[in-house]
């Protein structure tokens, strides 16, 4: 495979691994995180682990973000420092 | 991808975020078809490709069901600080 | 604390990445784990269980009792959920909305007034009232059966394409907190209620679990599947096929059961009465 | 038939990258929708159909089926992509988020 | 909080919609027969299509999980009360895409034009503009909203129950258009 393409996705994924940790508004990291998912479904199809892939797809783009909002909108959108 | 990458992670309010991630989603499916013809084996591929565009919006859903449920940008405190 | 927990992070990591230094060079082919275990992985899968796809006869097969206790680990995920997050005390809350159907008015009960029934005149509504949404709702109607029709099909065709138990029921639970988003959680639960979550949730197990028990009557080793060949009617390799695909349904339906049951308690906080 | 491909595939490149630099340059959030909505959906169409005419190519029953599949993926996001735009939009108007709007009547 | 939204929600309460969307309010539960064969039929054949293996054991998985899945949600794509599609409004449906695809076109090419300006901010005004529609069913009215929000410099922000509409689009050339052919397109397929 291209390793530039997995190097720039490996790249986006740190990123957005950071930004979701650095964000104070937990629903904007709950959304970071999402797209986090994204990426990283993204990198495992690239290495060739179809089924990891196909797993983060689904956990990630249908569950993970619902659940993970709806705790938030349980509980409190912002972190104390 | 890099562009929505920086509405995503700098953009003023949750929503650009929420674009970001709407750019994103639909740039990754056809980032996944391509990686399946670089393979040759598209026939795998087009499965995830198909599972993100059955559930690509149910995330986008549930954060505007969060806003429709909590309104405003502002938390319940009453502290009227924007939240970013 | 903060700089403690920074020094043993950092710690760990260093320990991690030394150890990490003494595994074999990346894609190395004389390193122990490919030189004698994957390569009879690969030659000896489809002669053994006559399923294309490696991944799923490794998960099912070969290690199966690495995949049953996963599901049981996501089985007890679910349980701990209700045990921690539900609350069937009934506190009464301070205003119940309730509609009347027939002239659309909404009638605002405050704590301590007489509750309508619900029946085909009342409806009871959600305290934040959020208007009716066409769009949404509509589209979820429209899409809600093709995904889990693909869901079905993702269980079903684990055997030559990626995917499997665990994937076709995350979609399938994905396809039930859709319909809970995009109409509310009350009509959800009573399309399917806690108590036929949790018994599909326990079922899953059982299915698998029992699988197992069943190879035993027959003189086999546990999860070994060829030995339900005489109950099959079918010859041990395509026994051990058959026996994957009952595994995968079991590992389905308790992974969208659990789903199911994790969305209902997160967002109704144990309540059950207003969801997201 | 390559040449087919090739055009559509560049096609939809460009609407890929007008989108991402129209979700920069728009001043605010229902106007950055557009760029976002529309663009990122066109140029899916247009990207899938070139990829499903480069599958259908030996012609046999599997590389039909896989390419009817590539079609319906652009049937899916045709349906739920609008719905996931308006739904931002709604979220927008009810979280009280102010519209842009031109100030040249001054 | 928008206008808009204020009278749209007053309209919300009105009694009609009850009519159109009566899935709720039956708690009985009854089994109707037509529903379920024909969703039956649909998820058959996307079946097929998902799994392109046409041996016996593939088959028989495939009707096992069509009955399961027209049992839990034939109701959902034949809700009481509303009636069915037709074939006929489907063959319609089919004529309207093309067109719809040509101003799906321009719309890329319009926007795609505004974005690469270098003077933008002066081409483009964002306004709400509001309108009411004729169109009676929730289905047409879903597609008349995605319609308006995939063609040129519009979206769709409310699309109430009672045909109340609410636009956002991007400069004045594309706010004129509405609602104008694309809703006689659709109420032509629809019937209404």
């Amino acid at each position: 495979m291209i390793w530039q393409i997995e190097l720039i996705i490996l790249v986006l994924v740190v990123l957005f691994g950071f930004g979701a940790l650095a964000t104070k508004d937990l629903l904007s990291a709950a959304i970071l995180f999402g797209a986090y998912s994204f990426l990283l479904c993204l990198l495992w199809a690239i290495m060739g682990a179809v089924d990891v892939a196909f797993t983060e797809a689904s956990v990630g783009a249908g569950v993970s973000t619902v659940l993970i909002v709806s705790a938030v909108l349980r509980t409190t959108r912002r972190t104390d420092h | 991808m890099l562009l929505p990458t920086y509405r995503c992670l700098i953009g003023p309010t949750v929503f650009d975020r929420l674009v970001g991630v709407n750019a994103i989603g639909s740039k990754t499916i056809v980032m996944l078809i391509l990686i399946g013809l670089i393979y040759k084996r598209v026939d795998m591929f087009v499965d995830i490709a198909l599972a993100y565009a059955m559930l690509n919006f149910i995330a986008v859903l549930a954060a505007s069901r969060y806003f429709q449920k909590q309104k405003g940008l502002y938390d319940k405190t009453g502290k009227r600080t924007p939240l970013i | 604390m903060k700089i403690t927990g920074l020094i043993s992070l950092i710690f760990i990591g260093g320990l991690l990445f030394y150890g990490a230094l003494d595994f074999p060079p990346w894609g190395d082919p004389t390193s122990p784990a490919s030189s004698h275990l994957s390569p009879y992985y690969i030659e000896h899968s489809i002669k053994d269980t006559s399923v294309p796809n490696v991944v799923t006869a490794v998960l099912a097969d070969y290690r199966g009792y690495d995949t049953m206790f996963e599901t049981i680990v996501i089985f007890t995920a679910g349980i701990v959920c209700i045990f921690l997050l539900r609350s069937f005390k009934e506190k009464a809350p301070e205003s119940r909305m309730y509609r009347h159907i027939p002239t659309g008015i909404i009638l605002r009960i405050e704590k301590g007034g007489k509750v309508p029934h619900e029946s085909e005149y009342f409806e009871h509504i959600d305290s934040v009232w959020i208007p009716y949404d066409l769009v949404i709702r509509t589209t979820c109607r429209m899409i809600i059966p093709f995904i889990q029709v693909f869901a079905l099909y993702v269980i079903a065709h684990g055997h030559h394409s990626p995917g499997g138990g665990f994937q076709g029921g995350v979609i399938m639970g994905a396809s039930f907190v859709l319909f809970a988003i995009g109409f509310n959680l009350r009509s959800a639960i009573k399309q399917m209620s806690e108590k036929i979550v949790a018994f599909i949730c326990a079922l899953g197990v059982l299915i698998y679990a029992g699988t197992g028990v069943l190879c035993m009557f027959f003189k086999a080793n546990y999860l070994d599947y060829s030995a339900l060949a005489p109950l099959l009617r079918t010859d041990p390799v395509t026994a051990r096929s058959h026996g994957i695909l009952i595994v995968e349904i079991g590992v389905g339906m308790a992974v969208m059961a659990v789903m199911v049951v994790l969305y209902y308690n997160l967002s109704s906080a144990g309540k059950h009465d207003e969801g997201l | 038939m390559m040449v087919t491909i090739m055009i559509l595939l560049i096609f939809g490149l460009i609407f890929f990258a007008g989108g991402a630099i129209g979700i920069i340059r728009f001043p605010d959030f229902y106007s950055r929708l557009h760029p976002a909505g529309k663009l990122d959906t066109g140029g899916l169409v247009i990207t899938m159909s070139a990829f499903a005419l480069y599958t259908i190519q030996p012609f046999d029953l599997e590389a039909i089926i896989t390419s009817i599949k590539i079609i319906l993926i652009v049937v899916f996001v045709f349906i739920t992509s609008p719905t996931a735009i308006h739904s931002i939009v709604d979220a927008g108007i009810r979280a009280g988020l102010e519209p842009w709007e031109k100030q040249e009547d001054k | 909080m928008n206008a808009a939204n204020k009278k749209a929600s007053i309209d919300d309460i009105r009694p009609d919609h009850n009519k159109n969307n009566s899935f709720h309010h039956t708690n009985k539960k009854q089994f109707a027969l037509i529903p379920f064969v024909v969703t039956f039929f649909i998820m058959a054949c996307f079946w097929l299509l998902f799994s392109g293996k046409f041996d016996g054991f593939h088959i028989f998985l495939g009707i096992g999980s069509c009955l399961i899945v027209s049992g839990i949600s034939s109701r959902l794509l034949f809700p009481r009360g509303v009636p069915p599609l037709l074939l006929k409004t489907w063959l319609k449906f089919a004529g309207y895409l093309p067109w719809l695809f040509n101003q799906i076109f321009l719309a890329n090419l319009h926007v795609l034009y505004l974005t690469f300006h270098p003077r933008m901010m002066e081409l483009i005004n964002p306004k709400i503009i509001k309108f009411n529609s004729r169109l009676k069913s929730d289905v047409s009215r879903t597609t008349f909203a995605n319609s308006i929000t995939l063609t040129p410099g519009t979206i769709t922000i409310h699309a109430g129950v009672m045909g109340k509409f609410a636009v956002h689009c991007i400069d004045d050339k594309s706010g004129q258009s509405l609602p104008g052919q694309m809703e006689n397109k659709i109420s032509k397929v629809f019937d209404e």
